[in-house]
C-alpha cells in the first residue's frame, strides 16, 4: 500500500489531538492530546524514513519517545502539583492571570 | 511512487548494516556544553548526597564555577579564531562552532551567572523560623497552605534543585543556537525547556499562580513544541536529512546527488514551505512573538521574579540565535516566501506588544509586554537578511538581555507584607523614598525606551540601520512608532515613580545581599557603556556575524 | 561744529538715564537736574543755529555720522544725524517749548511724590523727540518714532493709579502702533525698491522709480503719520491722552510730537511729489480731520479735551497744507511752529486755571474767572487770539496762507479744500471763543456747587494733597508756572509776523523743501478779507451762545450732532463695537479652539491608543485553550501565508 | 594637538552636574554655589570660545575630530561657526542667571524625607542640561547631534516634573497632576518627533553612508552623492519635524504653554530661552544645510505656518489668563518669527533670524525671571490677582515693564534689530507674508502692555499692598540683562560681525541669492 497514506494518517492524528488541545478542558486529557501529536510525528517520520530509505526518521522516533517521556515526568509533576492545591484538573480553572 | 521503486528501497534498507565507525566528538569546541550539562550532573547529585544545610553553599559554589569556567571555554574558543577563522561543524554535524554560536553562548553564559546570582538571593524575604530563605519554595510538593508546608517552611527546607535545573537549562541553551541539525533543535529545545516549566511552579511567594503559570507554559509550550517536531517531520521527508547542510543545499537546489527516492518529496515544496513555517512558529513561540506571544505575560507575572528576569533574557537570547541559524543557514534559498511573513508578524509583535503594555498595572507584566514589543524589534534585524543584520541582532539581544535582567532584579527589591510589591499603584512616590532604586530602575526604563546613551539606544538603532539597509524600510518607520507608543508606558512608570506622592502604606525597598546588587550593578554598567562606547561589542558581534555552513 | 549734533540728543538722555536709574536719593534734585539738561540741548541748539545762519543756503545742511549700526549682507542702518533748515526748525521748537514745560512743571507737578520721575520721561521725550527730527535715516527716525510713543505712554499714564490713565496710555501706543505699522512697511518698501532708507538716497532715486512704488510708500507714510498726529482714521487716542498732567499734554500733545507727522511727509516730500494720489489721499484725510477734530471741539465741556479737539483739527490743516506739495511744504511747518506756540500757552493756561480750582476740568463749573487770574487770562486770551487768527498774531499768517494755498491747489479739489479751510477757521473761531467765554466770563459758577466735584471719582495725587474738595478758590499760579505763560504769549503774538512778514520763514525753509507758488483763483486779499468774515461769524455765533444767556452747569442733552461729537463723533463706540468685543471673542474661541482642537487631536490620538490597548488586553483572558487557539490560528496564518507568497 | 576647547565647554558643566549632585543632603547651599561657580566658569570658556572665533576664517573652527562608534559611520566631531558661536555664548550666558534666579526654588519642604536631596538635583539637572545644549550646538556629526539633542530630554523631563511652580492654583494633588501632565506632554512630544527624526536619520546613513556633515556637504557638492529628490524631501521632512515640535512651530506647540506654566520660572527661561533654540538652529544647520533643495521645496509651506504661529500665537497671548502662559504664547509668536527668517532665504533674514535667538533668549528671560520674582511674591500666575504692584515695588514694575518693551521690540532694545530684519528680509521676497508678519507687532504691544496694565497699574490690590521691592539677588539677575538688551539693541555689530559670514555660508549652500533693489540707488 502506498506509504503516502501514512502521511494523511499522520496528519489526521495531528489535527485530531490539536483540536484535543483546543476543546477539552481536562489538563490530563489536554496533555493526552499533545501526546497524540508527538506520536502522529512519529508516524511521520518512520513513514518518510521508510520512503526515503534512510534510518534517520526511525533514529529520530526513538529520540522523540524518549522527549515524550521526560515531558510526562515534567507535566504530570506540575499538573498533579496543580491539581493537589485546587482540587480540580481543569485548565480553565487556572486563569487568576489575566489581561 | 511505483511498486517497484518502494521494493527496490525495501532491499536497499534491509542491507545488513555495516559495521558503524564510532564518531568522533571535538570535545574542546563543545566543552562550554559540556561543562554546564556536567555540573548539572553533578548538582543533582550534591542534591543526593550533600546534607541539606551545606546544599546550598555547594549547588551556588557547583553553578558559578561551571559557568565561569565556561564562559572561559567559550573566551577561549574564540580567542582561538573558532568564531571566525577556523569556524566549524562538531559533533558530525549536529553542532555548530561559529561566530554566532559563540556570541550568543557567551551571552547566555553571563545571563545564566547573573540568573544564579539571583536565584541565591537570601536576604530579600524575612527570616523565617531562624532561616533566610530565598524566593523558592520551601517544597514545592507540598500544597499551598497545607501542614506540610509549614512543617517544611519551619524545618528551614528551601528547594536547592532550582540550581541544576537551572544549569540544565542553560545546557540547553547553549545547544540551541548552535545546533545544526534539526533533530539536536528538538532535544536542546525540550532540554531547556522542561527544567524551565519546573522553575516556574517552585515560587515561594503566591504558589498558585507560581503553578498556573508553569501549567499554561508547559501545555502551550509542548503544544508549540509538538508543530515544531511536525515541521521538522516535513523537512526530513522533504530533503530526506534534517542536517542543515543538506537541507541548506536542497532548498537551494544545488544539491550534487540526487537520491532517486528523494525526487518525488523534494519535488514538493508544500512539504517545504508548511515544515519551514511549522518549526519556525516553534521558535517565535519561544521568543514570544504575535500572535504566539499569549503566554508571556501569564508565566513571567506567575513564575518567581528572578526566573522571570532569566527567562526573559536568555530564552530570547537562545531562540534568536535558533531562529538566526534557520533562516540564515538552512532558509536563504527561500528568502523570498519567508520574508514578507516575517514582515508581517514583526510589524504586529511590535505594535501589538507596545499597545497592550499601554494599559498594564502590574510590572511583571508591563516587562512582559515590554518584551514582546522588543521581539518584534529584533525580529526587524533578522529580516534584514545581511550579515549586518546578524551582528546587529546579536549585538541587540546582548543588550537587551543584561537589561531585563537588571531590572527585574530591582523588582524582587521592591517589597510589602506579600511578598514583591509588583502592582504599579504601590510603585508610586519610590522614587521620594528610595531615590538609588528609583534612579537605577528609571535607567533600565530609559534603555528600554530607547533614550540615547543607553544600551537601548544603540541596539534600537543597529537593528533599524541594519532593516533599512536591507530595504525594510517600512518595518523601520513602523518600529518608530511604536517605539513612541512604548516611550508612553516607560514614562509612566517613571512619573509615577518621581512625581507622584508616595502612599502611607507603601511598600519598602529590600537592601538585597551582594548577590543582587552585583547583578543589578551589572546591569546598570552594561547598558551605559553599551550606550555611551559600544565600538568595541559592535565589533565583536560583527566578527561573529558569519554562520557556518 | 557738526559734532554738537549728538549732544543734543545725548544731554536729555543722559538726563532721563540719571533720573530713572538715580533712585529717591535723587528726588530733591531731580527736577533741576531735567530742567537744566532740557536748557542745555536748547543751548545747544541755539548755538548751532548760529552757526548754520552764519553759513550760505547751500551748505547750512551738516550731518554728523556716529557709527555702523546694523550690518548685515545688503542691508545697512547707520546712526547718523542730519541737521538741515528743517530739523533746525524743530529742534528749536523742541527744545525751547521743553524748556519752558520743564520749568512749568517744576511748579506744577511740585507736590507729586513721582516728580523725579516725571522729569525723567520729559528728558526722555526730548531725547526721542530730537533723535526723530534729527535722524539721517528712516530707520533712526523711526527708533525716535517709537521712542516718542513710549514717552507720550509712560506720561499719559504717569498717574498709574487711576485705571482712566493706564487705559488711556495703552491705547494711545497701540493706536499708534498702527501707524508704526505703516511706517515700517513703508521702511521695507524703500529697502526692496531703493536698497536704502538713508534720506539722502532714497529721495533721490525717487525719479528711478515707477509711481505706484512711490504711491505705496506714501500711503504707509500717511498711516504713520495718522498715528503719530491723530489723523482721521487714527485720532481717537488724543482726546483721552489728555488723562496725562497737563504739562505733558502742551509739549507732546499739542506742540511737538503730534506734529511729527507733518514733519514726516514734508521731509518725504519728494516722494509725495511724485505721487499725486498720496499726496490727495493726504489732503483729504487732513480736510477731513481739521472738520472732526473742529466739530469735536465744540461740544466738548472738558477744557483740555476741547483744546485736544482744537489740536487735533489744527494739525488737520498742517497735514492738509503738506498735501499740497510743494505750495504747501513751508506753510505746513511754518503753522506747525506758530500752533507749538499758542497752542503750548493754552494747555498751560488751561493747566493753571485747573491749578487754581481744585483740578476742576468741567469748563461749566468755571465763569468769571478773569479777575482771579489775571495773567492766566491775558496769556490765554493772547493765545486765543493767535489760534483763531486774529489779524497781525501767529495764527493769522500761518493759517491764512494755507486756506490760501488750498484754493491754490486748483480746479475742483482747490475750491472744496479751500472751502473745507475756511469752514475750519469759522468754527475755531466758535470753539474757542466759547472755552473763552464759559472759562472767564459770565457768572462765577463754580460758586456754591454742589461738591464733590466730578474728578472725585479718581482724584489725581495733585489734588489729594491740595485737600479740600469744598468750594475751590480760584487764585493765579506761582511764578514757575506764569513765566513760561508768558513767553510762549510772546511767540504767539510775534511768531507769526516775524515769520510771515517777508517771507522770512520761506526762504529759510525753502532750500529744504523747495517752494512753489500755486495761481491761487482768489487774490490773497480776498482769501484774508473772507478769512475775516468767517471769523467774525463764528465769534458772534459763540457769543450769543455763551457770552448773552447763562450757562448751565448741568450740560443740556443737546442736538444730536452735539451729543454725537461729546462722543468723539462715535469712533471709539466703533472701535470698541468692532475692534475691542470682536477681538475679543476671536482671542476667546481662538483659546477654545487651540485647547480643544489641536490639543484635542494629540490627546486623543492618546486615548484613542488607550482604548485599543484595553480592547485588546481583553483577548488575554486567562484561559489556556484560547491562548493556544491564537496559537493554533496563528500557525495556520503563518502557513497559509507562506504558501501564498510562493502562490503568487 | 590643540587643547580640545569645545569638549571642555561641554564637558565642565557634565562635571559640575555630577559633583553638584553628589553634595550631601545637607549641604544644599554648597551645591547651590557649585552650580552657580561651574556655571560661571563655564561662561568664561565660552568667551574664550567667542575670543578664539575668528569671524573671517574657515567655516567650522576649534574642530575635533575622533572616531566613536565605526560600525554606524560616527564620528565625534566637534566644530562651530559663527551661529554656533553666538548661541554657545548665549547659553552659557543665560545658565548664571537661570540658577541665581531659582536660587531657592528647589529648597526641601518639611514633608520631605531626609533622603529625597530635590537642591542638588535641580541645579545638577541644570548644569546636565546645559551640557547637552552646548554640545549639541557643537557637534557636526548629525548623529553626535541627535543623541544629544534625544538625551537633553530627560533631565528637562525630571526639571519640568519634578520641580514645579509652587505658586500653583488648587490644592497640591492638582498641582501635581497638572506639573505631570505637562512634563509627559512635553517629554512624549519631543520624543515623538525625536523618533521621527530617528527614521530620518537611518535614513540619511542608508543614503550618505556616513554623518559628517562636511563630507556630506561636499559629497553633495561634487555631485559623488546625489539623493532622489523624493528621498531627500523625505529626509528632510523627517528633520524638520522633530525640529518643528522642538521650536515650536503652530500646529505643534501646545506643549510649550503647559510647560512653561507648570515649571519654576527659571526652568521655564531654560525651555524657552536655550533649548529651543536647538530646534531653530537645527534648522538652519541640518535642514538647509544638508537638504537645501528640498528646503526650497518646502519653504512656502514652512512659512505659511511661520506666519500662523506668529499670529496665532499672539492672539492667544492676548487670551490668557495666567501670566507664564502668557509668555509661552508670545515666545510661540516669536518662534515663528525666526522660523520665518531661516527660510525666506535671504541675508537679512537669516541674520536676523539668528539673532533673534540671541535677542529672544535674553528679553524672554528677563521677562520671566520678573515674572517669575513677582509671582512668587504673591503666590499666584493669574493675571486678575494682581494690580496697582508699581506703586508698592517700582523697581519690579520697571523691569517688568522694560521686559515687556523688549518683548514687543521697541526700537532702541535688542529684539527690534533683530525682528526688523527678519520682516525686512521676508518681505523682500515675500512681501504679503512679510505685511502679514507685520500685524504681530501691533498684537504684541497689546498683550505686553495689557499684561503691564491689569498687573502693575490701578488701585493697589490689597494683597500685594505688603509685597516687597526687587531684592539684591534679583536685581543682580535682572540689571545684566536689561544692560544687555540696551547694548545690543543700539550697538549689535559685535554680533552681526560673528554672525554674517555663517549666513554667507548658509545661503551659498541652499544657492540662493538675496532679491535686489530694483533702483541702485546713488550712495
Amino acid at each position: 500500500m502506498n506509504p503516502v497514506n501514512y502521511l494523511y494518517l499522520a496528519a489526521l492524528l495531528f489535527t485530531i489531538g490539536a483540536t484535543g488541545v483546543l476543546i477539552r478542558r481536562n489538563a490530563i486529557v489536554v496533555f493526552m492530546c499533545i501526546e497524540l501529536m508527538l506520536n502522529a510525528c512519529n508516524l511521520a517520520f518512520v513513514t518518510f524514513s521508510r520512503m526515503h530509505g534512510n534510518l534517520d526518521g526511525q533514529i529520530i522516533a526513538f529520540f522523540t519517545m524518549v522527549v515524550a517521556a521526560a515531558e510526562v515526568v515534567v507535566g504530570l509533576a506540575i499538573i498533579v502539583s496543580l491539581f493537589r492545591s485546587r482540587h480540580s484538573a481543569s485548565v480553565d480553572d487556572a486563569s487568576l492571570m489575566k489581561l | 511512487m511505483s511498486a517497484t521503486a518502494v521494493h527496490s528501497l525495501w532491499t536497499t534498507a534491509a542491507d545488513p548494516i555495516q559495521k558503524i565507525d564510532a564518531p568522533n566528538i571535538e570535545y574542546g569546541q563543545l566543552s562550554p556544553t559540556l561543562i554546564v550539562i556536567g555540573a548539572a550532573v553533578i548538582g543533582i547529585l550534591v542534591e543526593a548526597f550533600v546534607p541539606r544545610r551545606s546544599r546550598y553553599y555547594a549547588q551556588i559554589f557547583v553553578s558559578v564555577v561551571a559557568l565561569v569556567a565556561a564562559f572561559a571555554a567559550v573566551v577561549a574558543l574564540a580567542a582561538g579564531g573558532y568564531g571566525t577563522t577556523k569556524a566549524g561543524i562538531a559533533a558530525m554535524g549536529a553542532v555548530a562552532v561559529d561566530g554566532p554560536a559563540l556570541f550568543l553562548q557567551g551571552t547566555i553564559l553571563l545571563a545564566g551567572l547573573l540568573g544564579v546570582f539571583t536565584f541565591a538571593e537570601r536576604r530579600l524575604d524575612p527570616v523565617a523560623h531562624g532561616n533566610r530563605v530565598d524566593s523558592f519554595a520551601a517544597q514545592a510538593s507540598s500544597v499551598p497552605g497545607s501542614d506540610s508546608e509549614k512543617a517544611a517552611v519551619k524545618a528551614g527546607f528551601t528547594t536547592t534543585e532550582v540550581f541544576p535545573l537551572l544549569l540544565f537549562v542553560i545546557g540547553g541553551m547553549l545547544v540551541f543556537p548552535a545546533a545544526n541539525d534539526l533533530l539536536t533543535l528538538f532535544i536542546a529545545l525540550e532540554v531547556f525547556s522542561l527544567p524551565l516549566y519546573l522553575l516556574c511552579a517552585v515560587a515561594r511567594r503566591k504558589r498558585i499562580m507560581s503553578q498556573e503559570a508553569a501549567v499554561k507554559y508547559f501545555l502551550l509550550g509542548a503544544f508549540a513544541s509538538a508543530f515544531t517536531l511536525f515541521g521538522i517531520a516535513l523537512l526530513y521527508g522533504y530533503a530526506g536529512s534534517v542536517s542543515y547542510a543538506t537541507l541548506a543545499q536542497v532548498v537551494d537546489g544545488t544539491i550534487e546527488t540526487v537520491n532517486p527516492a528523494l525526487v518525488g518529496t523534494m519535488g514538493n515544496d508544500a512539504l517545504l514551505l508548511i515544515g519551514a513555517a511549522m518549526i519556525v512558529m516553534g521558535l517565535l513561540f519561544k521568543v514570544g512573538a504575535v500572535p504566539f506571544h499569549m503566554w508571556t505575560p501569564d508565566v513571567y507575572q506567575g513564575a518567581p521574579t528572578p526566573v522571570t528576569g532569566f527567562m526573559a533574557s536568555a530564552t530570547k537570547v537562545a531562540a534568536f540565535g535558533a531562529l538566526l541559524r534557520l533562516l540564515y543557514v538552512v532558509l536563504p534559498g527561500l528568502r523570498w516566501d519567508w520574508r514578507p511573513v516575517m514582515m508581517g508578524v514583526a510589524v504586529v509583535t511590535m505594535l501589538g506588544g507596545a499597545i497592550v503594555a499601554i494599559t498594564q498595572t502590574d510590572i511583571k507584566r508591563l516587562l512582559a509586554y515590554s518584551s514582546i514589543a522588543h521581539a518584534g524589534f529584533i525580529l526587524a534585524g533578522v529580516i534584514a537578511t545581511t550579515p549586518d543584520g546578524v551582528s546587529s541582532v546579536l549585538f541587540y539581544l546582548a543588550a537587551y538581555s543584561f537589561v531585563t535582567i537588571g531590572a527585574f532584579s530591582v523588582v524582587t527589591l521592591v517589597r510589602d507584607a506579600g511578598g514583591e510589591a509588583t502592582h504599579l499603584s504601590k510603585w508610586a512616590g519610590l522614587g521620594r523614598r528610595s531615590p538609588l532604586v528609583a534612579a537605577v530602575f528609571a535607567v533600565f526604563l530609559l534603555a528600554f525606551a530607547g533614550i540615547p546613551l543607553t544600551s537601548g539606544f544603540a541596539g534600537k538603532f543597529a537593528v533599524f540601520k541594519a532593516a533599512a539597509e536591507g530595504g525594510a524600510g517600512a518595518l523601520v518607520v513602523v518600529g518608530v512608532i511604536s517605539s513612541a507608543i512604548a516611550a508612553f508606558f516607560y514614562i509612566r512608570v517613571i512619573v509615577l515613580m518621581f512625581f507622584s506622592e508616595p502612599r502611607p502604606e507603601g511598600p519598602t525597598v529590600a537592601v538585597p545581599s551582594p548577590l543582587t546588587m552585583t547583578a543589578i550593578a551589572v546591569g546598570v554598567a552594561v547598558t551605559l557603556v553599551l550606550g555611551v562606547a559600544p565600538q568595541y561589542f559592535l565589533d565583536l558581534a560583527g566578527q561573529a556575524g558569519v554562520f557556518v555552513r | 561744529m557738526e559734532n554738537l549734533i549728538a549732544l543734543l540728543v545725548a544731554a536729555p538722555l543722559l538726563g532721563a538715564a540719571v533720573l530713572l536709574c538715580g533712585g529717591r536719593r535723587l528726588d530733591a534734585v531731580g527736577h533741576w537736574i531735567g530742567t537744566a539738561l532740557a536748557s542745555a540741548s536748547f543751548v545747544i541748539g541755539a548755538i548751532l543755529f548760529a552757526d548754520m545762519l552764519g553759513k550760505d543756503e547751500e551748505h547750512r545742511a551738516v550731518g554728523q555720522h556716529l557709527f555702523s549700526w546694523i550690518p548685515v549682507e545688503g542691508f545697512q542702518a547707520d546712526i547718523g544725524f542730519q541737521l538741515d533748515q528743517l530739523s533746525m526748525t524743530f529742534v528749536l521748537l523742541i527744545t525751547g517749548v521743553g524748556s519752558l514745560i520743564h520749568v512749568y512743571s517744576i511748579g506744577y507737578m511740585e507736590h507729586d511724590e513721582r516728580r523725579r520721575r516725571f522729569f525723567g520721561y520729559l528728558n526722555l521725550f526730548l531725547a526721542a523727540m530730537l533723535l526723530l527730527v534729527l535722524a539721517d535715516n528712516y530707520l533712526l527716525l523711526y527708533v525716535g518714532w517709537e521712542g516718542v510713543g513710549l514717552a507720550s505712554y509712560l506720561l499719559i499714564g504717569f498717574w498709574q493709579h487711576k485705571p482712566s490713565a493706564a487705559t488711556a496710555a495703552k491705547k494711545a501706543f497701540l493706536v499708534n502702533r498702527v501707524g508704526d505699522m505703516g511706517l515700517s512697511i513703508a521702511i521695507m518698501l524703500m529697502f526692496t525698491t531703493f536698497g536704502t532708507f538713508a534720506f539722502g538716497p532714497v529721495l533721490e532715486a525717487t525719479g528711478e522709480t515707477g509711481e505706484g512704488k512711490l504711491t505705496a510708500i506714501g500711503l504707509m507714510l500717511l498711516l504713520a503719520a495718522c498715528g503719530k498726529s491723530a489723523q482721521v482714521p487714527l485720532q481717537s487716542w488724543l482726546g483721552d491722552a489728555m488723562e496725562g498732567p497737563t504739562p505733558v499734554s502742551a509739549l507732546i500733545h499739542a506742540a511737538t510730537m503730534v506734529t511729527a507727522g507733518v514733519y514726516l511727509i514734508v521731509r518725504s516730500g519728494e516722494i509725495f511729489n511724485a505721487a499725486p494720489d498720496a499726496q490727495l489721499v493726504t489732503t483729504v484725510v487732513g480736510a477731513v480731520t481739521l472738520l472732526f477734530g473742529a466739530i469735536v471741539g465744540c461740544a466738548k465741556d472738558d477744557i483740555k479735551k476741547a483744546l485736544a479737539g482744537s489740536t487735533m483739527s489744527q494739525i488737520g490743516y498742517m497735514i492738509l497744507a503738506a498735501g499740497l506739495g510743494p505750495i504747501g511744504y513751508v506753510f505746513a511747518i511754518m503753522h506747525l511752529v506758530t500752533h507749538g506756540f499758542f497752542k503750548a500757552g493754552l494747555f498751560l493756561g488751561a493747566g493753571s486755571v485747573m491749578h487754581g480750582m481744585n483740578d476742576e476740568v468741567d469748563m461749566r463749573k468755571y465763569g468769571g474767572l478773569r479777575k482771579y487770574m489775571p495773567v492766566t487770562f491775558v496769556t490765554f486770551g493772547l493765545g486765543y487770539l493767535a489760534i483763531i487768527g486774529f489779524p497781525g498774531l501767529s495764527g493769522f499768517f500761518s493759517k491764512d496762507k494755507i486756506i490760501e494755498a488750498a484754493f491754490a491747489k486748483g480746479g475742483t479739489e482747490g475750491w472744496i479744500l479751500g472751502g473745507v479751510a475756511l469752514l475750519g477757521a469759522a468754527i475755531t473761531a466758535f470753539y474757542m471763543t466759547r472755552v473763552m467765554l464759559m472759562t472767564f466770563f459770565g457768572e462765577e459758577r463754580w460758586r456754591n456747587q454742589p461738591t464733590p466735584s466730578p474728578a472725585e471719582s479718581d482724584v489725581e495725587p495733585a489734588a489729594e494733597h491740595r485737600g479740600t474738595h469744598a468750594e475751590p478758590h480760584p487764585h493765579e499760579s506761582p511764578k514757575s508756572m506764569t513765566i513760561p505763560m508768558i513767553v510762549l504769549a510772546f511767540g504767539s503774538v510775534f511768531a507769526g509776523g516775524f515769520f510771515g512778514i517777508g517771507d522770512r520763514f520761506l526762504h529759510w525753509l525753502e532750500p529744504v523743501t523747495e517752494h512753489a507758488h500755486g495761481h491761487s483763483p482768489l487774490s490773497a486779499t480776498t482769501v484774508t478779507l473772507s478769512t475775516m468774515v468767517v471769523l467774525v461769524i463764528g465769534v458772534g455765533l459763540a457769543y450769543l451762545q455763551y457770552g448773552r444767556r447763562p450757562v448751565p452747569v448741568v450740560a443740556p442733552r443737546g442736538s444730536l450732532l452735539t451729543r454725537a461729537a461729546r462722543r468723539d463723533l462715535l469712533q471709539d463706540d466703533f472701535n470698541h463695537v468692532v475692534l475691542v468685543r470682536g477681538g475679543e471673542h476671536l482671542t476667546r474661541s481662538l483659546v477654545y479652539v487651540d485647547h480643544t482642537l489641536v490639543d484635542g487631536v494629540v490627546n486623543g490620538t492618546a486615548a484613542s491608543m488607550g482604548g485599543l490597548s484595553g480592547r485588546l488586553r481583553k483577548l488575554q483572558n486567562g484561559y489556556a485553550r484560547s491562548y493556544a487557539v491564537s496559537m493554533f490560528g496563528g500557525a495556520a496564518i503563518l502557513i497559509a501565508a507562506t504558501l501564498l507568497m510562493r502562490a503568487v | 594637538m590643540s587643547f580640545p576647547l569645545l569638549t571642555a565647554t561641554a564637558a565642565l558643566p557634565a562635571i559640575g552636574a555630577i559633583a553638584t549632585a553628589a553634595v550631601p543632603a545637607a549641604r544644599r547651599t554648597a551645591a547651590k554655589w557649585l552650580a552657580l561657580l561651574v556655571s560661571l566658569a563655564t561662561l568664561a570658556l565660552a568667551v574664550v570660545v567667542l575670543v578664539r572665533f575668528d569671524p573671517d576664517g574657515d567655516r567650522y573652527q576649534l574642530t575635533e575630530s575622533h572616531s566613536w562608534i565605526k560600525d554606524f559611520g560616527v564620528r565625534y566631531e566637534l566644530g562651530v561657526d559663527g551661529i554656533a558661536v553666538a548661541l554657545i555664548a548665549l547659553t552659557a550666558l543665560l545658565i548664571p542667571f537661570v540658577i541665581l534666579a531659582g536660587w531657592h526654588d528647589a529648597d526641601p519642604l518639611e514633608t520631605h524625607s531626609s533622603r529625597w536631596r530635590p537642591t542638588q538635583g535641580f541645579f545638577a539637572l541644570i548644569l546636565a542640561v546645559e551640557a547637552m545644549v552646548i554640545i549639541s550646538f557643537e557637534a557636526t556629526d548629525v548623529f553626535l547631534f541627535y543623541i544629544f539633542f534625544e538625551a537633553m530630554l530627560i533631565p528637562l523631563y525630571f526639571l519640568i516634573g519634578g520641580f514645579g511652580d509652587r505658586a500653583h492654583a488648587g490644592s497640591d494633588e492638582h498641582a501635581a497632576a497638572q506639573r505631570s501632565y505637562a512634563a509627559v506632554k512635553f517629554l512624549l512630544y519631543n520624543l515623538v518627533g525625536g523618533l521621527i527624526m530617528l527614521a530620518a536619520v537611518i535614513g540619511l546613513y542608508v543614503v550618505a553612508g556616513n554623518f559628517s556633515l562636511q563630507e556630506i556637504a561636499e559629497a553633495r557638492a561634487n555631485g559623488s552623492l546625489d539623493m532622489a529628490t523624493n528621498t531627500e524631501r523625505w529626509l528632510f521632512l523627517g528633520f524638520f519635524f522633530a525640529f518643528a515640535v522642538k521650536a515650536p512651530l503652530w500646529p505643534l506647540h501646545t506643549w510649550l504653554p503647559n510647560a512653561m506654566g507648570e515649571a519654576t520660572a527659571p526652568v521655564a527661561v531654560l525651555i524657552t530661552a536655550v533649548v529651543d533654540k536647538v530646534g531653530t538652529f537645527a534648522m538652519l544647520r541640518f535642514c538647509l544645510g544638508l537638504f537645501p533643495e528640498a528646503s526650497k521645496w518646502a519653504t512656502p509651506a514652512i512659512l505659511v505656518l511661520a506666519t500662523i504661529s506668529i499670529i496665532y500665537g499672539a492672539l492667544l497671548a492676548v487670551g490668557q489668563r495666567d501670566i507664564k502662559r502668557l509668555v509661552a504664547y508670545a515666545s510661540i509668536s516669536h518662534f515663528g518669527f525666526i522660523i520665518m527668517g531661516i527660510f525666506a532665504m535671504t541675508s537679512q533674514g537669516q541674520s536676523g533670524a539668528t539673532l533673534y535667538m540671541v535677542n529672544h533668549g535674553i528679553s524672554t528671560a528677563a521677562l520671566m525671571l520678573v515674572a517669575g520674582f513677582l509671582i512668587s511674591r504673591r503666590g499666584s500666575r493669574l493675571i486678575a490677582d494682581y494690580g496697582g504692584v508699581q506703586k508698592v515695588a517700582p523697581v519690579l514694575a520697571g523691569t517688568f515693564l522694560i521686559g515687556s518693551l523688549a518683548t514687543l521690540s521697541l526700537p532702541g532694545l535688542a529684539p527690534f534689530v533683530s525682528e526688523f530684519l527678519v520682516l525686512v528680509g521676508t518681505f523682500s521676497r515675500y512681501p504679503a507674508i512679510g505685511i502679514i508678519a507685520t500685524f504681530g507687532i501691533v498684537l504684541a504691544a497689546l498683550y505686553t502692555l495689557v499684561l503691564y496694565q491689569r498687573t502693575m497699574t490701578g488701585p493697589v490690590r490689597p494683597e500685594v499692598s505688603a509685597m516687597p521691592d526687587l531684592r539684591v539677588r534679583e536685581l543682580a539677575v535682572i540689571a545684566p540683562l536689561i544692560a544687555l538688551l540696551i547694548f545690543l539693541g543700539v550697538y549689535p555689530k559685535p554680533l552681526t560681525d560673528i554672525v554674517n559670514p555663517a549666513v554667507k555660508q548658509t545661503m551659498s549652500d541652499v544657492q540662493k541669492k538675496d532679491p535686489q533693489p530694483e533702483v541702485e540707488a546713488v550712495k
